[in-house]
């Protein structure tokens, strides 16, 4: 079973060289501690940064310079600063090749909740209706199983969605699952020490079992 | 040059009047007019619904609009941090408007271009379609749905910007740029309160972001405090 | 009768301090010579001016600095440059207060026609449909009489449209004329020399004499 | 950071095809990109559906792509100022769309943007709006009609800029600007030429004009010739 950090870490292996890459509030963040320092990736945060960097040194913080969830940031070599039309503007136009988010709920045909609780937390979508509805290649990173022991990988979202077929993977502290055209959760690989026993009682939605079911390895 | 300059918040704030739509750039606290936003409280203007990204926090930035129930209305996109805005939405005192982030921007930049309405696929399938025309369009070779959106309308829009000329010219640092260029050319009437402001001819024209003919009036602030809500770091190894 | 420039510092007048103004090529351009000095007019160049200047120097001509007639010009203090997006949408947003453009015809309803002579000449429109689309008051600087003697203030235009309803006032070699809401040229200034019935003949379109007319003082 | 470096003009102009549509940044010939428009005379690409404001003179800028041929079509605002255009339109052998020039700069935003569509006033009433959607919206307090217009789909769009960086980023230079950073941010790949290539890092990032997420190759273009169309000045008195 993995924890937020290695979810972060499973992720950072769909990060390809080259890729423009939106991290969510959450686990999301982390991924950016995962990529390898080789790689040329470029960060996007939807306030307005291209490029963005690590957290500053203590003492360094700068209150004009933060991110989309309000962390006090840094600029990288090469960075870029623009406004909120700009920035989703270049998120609608799919310029931004991944895109990496939290989730309440995710449903077996790649529908998302994410924003709101009815009756209990209504925080909003922020960003994250855009990116969903544009982006062309967005993982969740979430827990599989929510506080009460009940799965977040369902036949149906319950919740307010944030939007519809749009998830392409899903990646939990279980395992990494593909979500298929056709609808089902697609088991590709199994946390450590994970059975698939133990992914099949965590899953309420449709659940492929892959031929090829491996291990991860991270 | 047309000289826009006002000298206080107080007389940039002249002639707001209670019930009005009012927006107010920044993000978190990041970029907000600070200001103004104290202004507003000692002018006591009742009934606002406000365009703002955010809500501030309990004790901070539109927080404070909050605290005094000076706000009727919130259209924004993320207003979590604000235990004084859930209690009053959760009561029912306060109305709000959740849209997406992207379709709030969107709608200032349809406000400040001149465009009526513009198109998003953000929200397709959610609540946020309900009563909305949907509409399938093809871009970049792809078929699918877009909600179409409507241009705000803003009595007043209120920035916050670093640097500022005489005749308007707006010049904003880092990501305090956020909303606020497009909420300065979507305003009524433009108001902008600025870290610095210095003469005609002392800023780059190539450089200018937001030019002065949407900004009638401009003043410089004091005395920002500029509050951090997530001071986050890393130690020196 | 007026000269080019006769019309130019007539039209002046109608410009007001605080103005934001946009001048076609030709007539229109000769304005900003007879605005009042004292006066704080910003000119706007839709290729992406604020804040245009005079001429440069001789000399000090920079090939990157040209108006939307392609001419060399320079920068007043406060100015501002911006892309073609954002110069047509503060046109639309109508933050420019006036625009004084050329015109071949104008009808009594407002219309106008300045972009093409079918067969003959085929110019284009450049950024004459998007001013006279979303300006509020626009004026149109023209020769009332073309080559052939005939009135170009008509019932109705024959040359392909540039935009309908929207010109509220034309200075001519002859006369200023409101145009009516309900239609027709109200003559409300005759240039030097001329008479009212040197302008009835010079006039196809309804024509509508105000009590008030008075000859041009400039 | 993503270094969208390549050698020279020939190297940035790869995979282009006959009978592709590509957009050409420059306002008459202010901020066109020279050196490209030169390789693609040596490349002798055919078929070309061009999208630029203007076409040039006769012996420089577009125009010279109109006397080789390689044009099959143009889609500008205003054309004057080439009597080979104006033959080959006259002819027939060219094929001409004339469009507002703010309806051409906010297709490129549109496209830009991820709007499909956008609606303009410009052109109701007249031919422009033949065949086109008109519908009634109210802006700004006013009712009035508007005509849908789409999105560009450009497979290249060709910018100058005045600096740029390895990353790609974009500065532009006084009026040079103009369709320059809406048409690279338009292209489905933009490639760049600009006066001063820099190291990543030397730019500011809060004056960046076009980031580089939007340009796909970049490089320092040479032997810039900058001609002006009218050229214009006063004497000292």
């Amino acid at each position: 079973m993995l924890d937020k950090n290695g979810i972060a870490k499973r992720i950072a292996k769909e990060v390809k060289d080259g890729m423009f890459v939106n991290l969510g509030i959450g686990i999301p963040t982390l991924v950016a501690n995962f990529i390898p320092p080789g790689m040329s990736v470029e960060l996007q945060s939807e306030n307005g940064i291209l490029g963005m960097g690590p957290f500053p040194f203590e003492g360094e913080e700068d209150a004009d310079l933060i991110n989309a969830g309000k962390q006090t940031v840094t600029l990288l070599k090469g960075s870029s600063i623009f406004d909120s039309a700009m920035s989703f503007g270049m998120i609608r136009a799919q310029k931004v090749d991944l895109t990496i988010l939290g989730a309440m709920e995710v449903s077996e045909n790649g529908d998302i909740a994410n924003w709101k609780i009815p009756g209990k937390m209504v925080k909003g979508m922020g960003g994250a209706m855009d990116l969903v509805a544009s982006a062309k290649n967005i993982i969740v990173a979430m827990q599989q199983v929510n506080k009460a022991g009940q799965s977040k990988l369902l036949p149906k979202c319950d919740l307010p969605l944030t939007g519809i077929n749009c998830i392409k993977k899903v990646v939990t502290e279980l395992g990494v699952y593909d979500i298929l055209p056709e609808g089902g959760f697609k088991l590709i690989e199994t946390a450590p020490g994970v059975t698939v026993d133990d992914i099949k009682k965590a899953t309420a939605g449709k659940l492929v079992i892959s031929e090829h079911v491996k291990e991860m390895a991270i | 040059m047309i000289n826009r300059v006002v000298k206080n918040a107080e007389e940039a704030l002249k002639g707001v009047k209670d019930n009005q739509t009012i927006m107010f750039g920044g993000f978190g606290l990041c970029g907000i007019p600070e200001n103004c936003i104290n202004q507003m409280i000692k002018m006591g203007t009742k009934g606002i619904t406000a365009i703002s990204n955010n809500a501030g926090v309990d004790d901070f930035g539109l927080g404070l609009l909050l605290q005094t129930k000076q706000i009727k209305k919130m259209i924004s996109s993320y207003v979590g941090e604000n235990e004084e805005f859930e209690r009053q939405m959760l009561s029912g005192e306060l109305e709000v408007e959740l849209i997406p982030q992207g379709t709030l921007a969107t709608r200032c930049l349809a406000a400040a271009y001149g465009m009526p309405v513009i198109y998003t696929p953000a929200g397709v399938g959610t609540e946020v379609a309900i009563g909305k025309e949907v509409r399938k369009f093809k871009y970049n070779g792809q078929e699918k749905e877009y909600l179409m959106e409507a241009a705000f309308e803003a009595d007043f829009a209120i920035v916050k910007a670093w640097k500022g000329d005489t005749a308007g010219n707006l010049i904003f640092k880092s990501t305090a740029r956020n909303f606020n260029p497009m909420m300065a050319m979507a305003g009524k009437i433009t108001v902008a309160e600025v870290e610095q402001l210095v003469p005609a001819g002392e800023l780059d024209p190539d450089q200018i972001h937001t030019p002065g003919i949407y900004v009638h009036r401009i003043f410089q602030g004091s005395h920002y405090e500029k509050r951090i809500e997530q001071r986050t770091v890393r130690k020196k190894n």
